[in-house]
């Protein structure tokens, strides 16, 4: 299916939603209105889009450290993502999750996940579920280049192999694990070759481009919701931050490399796509800007307006009824 | 009432449980078959040797709507599947503000006393006492197991269950009708006036020998199987405690940072019990070393009716 | 003296050994980068992020005559490895008959305090109490933990060495000359005569705070500080709590099944202490939650100053 | 190098001695002298004889639960193996380990395992020794077919190949773990195409044949030596009882299976060609036997008339000194 541009433009708009979110969380991190740490997304936007573009409702996903991207794309609430960083009773998880544990099952964002790797196995389940239901549901885990060394790596994509399960594992490959080079982790050239370990397609895609993750990941969803079974994509990308906001994380990374990535903005280039192929004028771009800026103020007014949670909130929550 | 063994009691609840609510799924490295034969391959499914892959799937499949049993086989294969207990299932619920219900059954052996050595001889359950959001339960007889496996089933949280190896051919009396047992209530398995003795799993069966046994000699003993461990009865504990004046307790874990220390510091925490201890407390476990293979040494290690007898008349001292 | 920070104490301790003994490897997710430097990036080497492979190959190396050490860094990615360490690395020493040796190190970091949250936030000592075969050392000072990881280091066993998040940057005195510290002597960080406080890790330093501020009120507490959980010094403990009747365990893990059950049973179950004993002995733990991430519910999880003043008040009632 | 006779004959006696010392193991469990669990290696006895043929004595390996093979290749003491069956003090692990946790330090068998795939990271580490130690040793690491689903697989494989460690990774594929199929568990054809995914060679080899795998082993140690890296040897065989020697392991596998895989059995087609041939006589095979016999004959004996230990040893050797 060619892509539509009011699919371009909604991708555009969530990609802007991610940067501003991220743009605005390190300032409020900065500042010391929100505590523990915080992993930025900002670069990798077209992967989360162009996957989640794909995703229905129902459809259910699994995410990592570096979360929020997920959350966005998958269609989780900014006034309760932000509540959440900011620790306030109205956070999608009342506080007691933060940054690394935000999660939405009504949108079907089963949770970010501080463990490298261990959202794997539980996005196995998810499919299971799917398969079991016999629908058409489909899964997807996010998962970076550092994950790909991680034994539940393994196990998952095998187990969702031999189950023909519908998912998709989708390789955000950064390029590092912390200051790690992912040349140095990984023997193979690609991390999507691994896929041939499980008899699934693996395929790469440039991270940074959200049309083409689009219909990459498009393609593989497909080809799970068909009951064909799972398929590993790697999206190429990037992260322009330090590994977390927090200055005890050292920037390790060549400045050149960053600047050299940071030139191929995910969104500027889409941005430039939508206005040479006449898909958006400039002023409706800026447009959707004002209008995700407005959101991210509103999500942060949603934040500090929001109550603390109790002290003893602390006690309650371990078991459910 | 009718005899059956540890190990059919366990295949009654499931059966009876999955017959009750289609949303249960069974995952294991061998399925058990009958349970396969009667539910399908899908529903009851055979997984490689991946404990993380399917402890983890087990987390998605509960997020996702179902009730998923996992019998993992021996507790010692837990440690390759960790991150997914710990990390995982015992925090989601509460780390995710509630969001979402985890109905998950962790089935896994303990035990030592088959010469299977060190790895595959281990009562681990201490462990994840120090975690909270898993319930465990620790059933010592069929009408237990059953009992307790089926409120599991029915329980919207994680669940571990230890089940003593030895006990697996052991019969017991367990009725044909339905019943559950709820968590959180110890059994009172001899009235006794001289000793509380808590014991667990296998253990309370060896505690219950020293107790007849000592009757003989006139001391009264009072045997308590908390069935679970989490949430632990400490009521019914402090109370006989209170009563009695004195604690013996009885694990074959090994003794430092088990379950018998929590026991004990739950027993003397509590200044009312405290006041009424007329005697230290005991502990009976296996001494701090990894379960040896060769049966003298295993004999000697494992708490025996001769040691609870002596813990006994320690605490009478 | 100097001063320096508990980080530095740490790097100062890892540099003098590693000249020590050229068998010494380090193996991190993240190399030190001084040691790299000095020492090469064969024996400082960078690994993946894979836990199970690192923590299992320092067994090989160790098994094979060198003494690695091993930064895991924070407790929570020992979950990962889990196996590794329980069912390898501290069992196969005894399980081999004592052919070879292990000495192996592992670092992690441990406590909460810093809204990481659940995952993040832990401090799984008991667990590993309860596994016999891996000694485990839990400073408290850069002096402790610089001595401490020295011993460690020389030890021709596993050793798991427990270091406190918050404390990295806290100064302390550590002389330039070459010292070590033996496992099992604990340090008696204040004398007092009224009643005896154990506390692990960052809890000494609270203890010791609020002993400070009770002593104002005319409550004179000793404070112990364990330094090593395996071994444990129970002499020390249990001769201070003879002496001042009453018993006050501080520490932040969650209170079921944590380290302060162990060291109140260790306590009590001592029959000359226990006779001594005056009053109950009291916990002063994390309630048993998943550690929350918002401030005002983590301040509230974590014992304080408050908290162990009113324990030991508690504790004189 | 072209196979000698001499190497073979060698490994004739190697796997008559296997094959000879696990019938014997099996019986003396039959008749209650051993306790605990055995799991038989009989049929697999040319993977472990291929594989440490080409091994020095100080080179290192690493075996399962399935050891015994293993220690016999790599020139452990027959008596101290069956006085550890036998659970006496002279065992070598003084009646502490048993049947799965069989180590000979001196003879560079670092230990049996009872863990699934446990064994892979340590013999990573005993690879990561030698490289260190600067000289030409190699490691090698025997595992099943099964623990190729487990992460360990894959973290090890990963880790060795980025080092280029001087490691052998020998799959024992014998078709099932326990009573599943390794088709059910597997994906791929060959778990050798595995070893792409970490950039090192992968081979097939018949794994009872013998000379076959001494071959293809000594292609992979030679590399290893020579600082070429490590290499995933797949050795395709069959175990003929079942899973272990206890009643409580069904056999699930169809009898003709067993059967066909019978015919095929590893001794008596090196047998054939060793007679064949004319390399041996059958009256130096026969010869062969009768010592082999009587060396498990001795093992027994000297097990039985070890001394047990002392209950109270138990408390001993939990720490190094
Ligand atoms: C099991 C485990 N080991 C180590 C860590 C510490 N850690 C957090 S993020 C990270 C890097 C992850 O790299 P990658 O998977 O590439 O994700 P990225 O941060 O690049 O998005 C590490 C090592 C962890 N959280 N979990
Ligand atoms: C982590 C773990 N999970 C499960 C088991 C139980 N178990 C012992 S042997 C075995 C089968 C192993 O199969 P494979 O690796 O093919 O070796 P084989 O027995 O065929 O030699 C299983 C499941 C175990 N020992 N360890
Ligand atoms: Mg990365
Ligand atoms: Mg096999």
């Amino acid at each position: 299916m060619p892509i539509e541009p009011q699919d371009l433009i909604e991708m555009y708009k969530t990609m802007l939603t991610i940067r501003r979110f991220e743009e605005r969380a390190a300032r409020e991190y900065e500042e010391r209105h929100i505590p523990g740490i915080v992993h930025s997304y900002i670069g990798q936007e077209a992967t989360a889009t162009g996957v989640c573009a794909n995703l229905r409702l129902d459809d259910r996903i699994v995410s990592t450290h570096r979360g929020h991207g997920h959350c966005i794309a998958k269609g989780a609430d900014l006034k309760r993502m932000m509540a959440e960083l900011y620790g306030r009773k109205t956070g999608y998880c009342k506080g007691k999750g933060g940054s690394m544990h935000i999660a939405d099952f009504s949108v079907g964002m089963l949770g970010a996940n501080g463990i490298v790797g261990a959202g794997l196995p539980i996005a196995v389940g998810a499919a299971m579920a799917a398969q079991l239901e016999g629908g058409d549901r489909v899964a997807a885990v996010f998962f970076g280049d550092g994950a790909c060394q991680e034994g539940t790596f393994h196990e998952s994509l095998n187990l969702a192999s031999i189950w023909k399960l519908p998912i998709v594992f989708v390789c955000e490959n950064n390029g590092y694990g912390v200051n790690t080079p992912a040349e140095y982790s990984i023997p193979v050239k690609d991390i999507a070759d691994r896929a041939a370990a499980y008899a699934m397609p693996g395929v790469v895609v440039d991270g940074n481009d959200a049309a083409a993750v689009y219909e990459a990941a498009g393609r593989v969803v497909k080809a799970a919701r068909a009951g064909k079974g799972p398929a590993l994509l790697e999206c190429k990308t990037y992260r322009w931050r330090r590994h977390a906001e927090s200055k005890a994380f050292a920037e390790l990374r060549p400045t050149g490399e960053i600047e050299a990535w940071k030139s191929r903005c995910p969104i500027a280039s889409l941005e430039r796509r939508l206005l040479e192929e006449g898909m958006a004028t400039g002023q409706e771009l800026a447009d959707i800007d004002s209008q995700v800026l407005a959101l991210i103020e509103e999500a942060v007014r949603f934040a500090e307006a929001s109550p603390w949670p109790a002290p003893e909130d602390a006690l309650e929550g371990v078991y459910s009824v | 009432m009718r005899e059956i063994t540890y190990a059919e009691a366990a295949a009654e609840a499931l059966r009876e449980e999955f017959r009750r609510d289609d949303r249960t799924v069974h995952l294991s490295t061998d399925a058990p078959l009958q349970l396969q034969k009667e539910f399908g391959r899908d529903r009851v499914r055979v997984t490689p040797i991946s404990e993380s892959a399917f402890v983890g799937a087990a987390i998605g499949l509960a997020g996702s709507g179902f009730r998923p049993v996992v019998n993992i086989r021996m507790a010692t294969f837990m440690f390759v599947a960790m991150d997914q207990f710990i990390n995982q299932a015992a925090k989601i619920t509460y780390m995710f503000g509630g969001q979402a219900r985890f109905p998950i059954v962790y089935r896994v052996s303990v035990g030592a006393g088959m010469s299977m050595a060190a790895q595959h001889s281990i009562s681990p359950y201490s462990m994840f006492m120090n975690i909270p959001g898993i319930k465990l339960i620790i059933p010592s007889t069929p009408y237990d197991m059953k009992g307790l496996l089926k409120t599991a089933i029915r329980d919207n949280n994680p669940v571990l269950s230890f089940e003593h190896t030895a006990l697996g051919q052991v019969k017991g009396e367990a009725p044909e009708e339905e019943y559950t047992i709820p968590f959180g209530k110890a059994a009172l398995r001899r009235q006794g006036s001289d000793v509380t003795v808590v014991a667990l799993a296998n253990m309370v069966h060896v505690a219950l020998e020293a107790a007849r046994e000592l009757e003989k000699e006139g001391v009264s003993v009072e045997v308590i199987d908390p069935r679970t461990l989490v949430p632990l009865d400490k009521a019914s504990i402090r109370e006989s405690v209170a009563r009695t004046g004195r604690l013996v307790v009885v694990d074959e874990a090994c003794q430092t940072g088990g379950a018998a220390a929590e026991i004990a510091s739950v027993v003397v925490e509590d200044s009312q019990t405290f006041k009424r201890l007329r005697s230290a407390p005991v502990r009976v476990c296996a001494p701090d070393v990894p379960i040896p293979y060769s049966p003298p040494m295993e004999k000697f290690v494992l708490p025996d009716k001769q040691r609870v007898m002596a813990a006994v008349k320690e605490a009478l001292k």
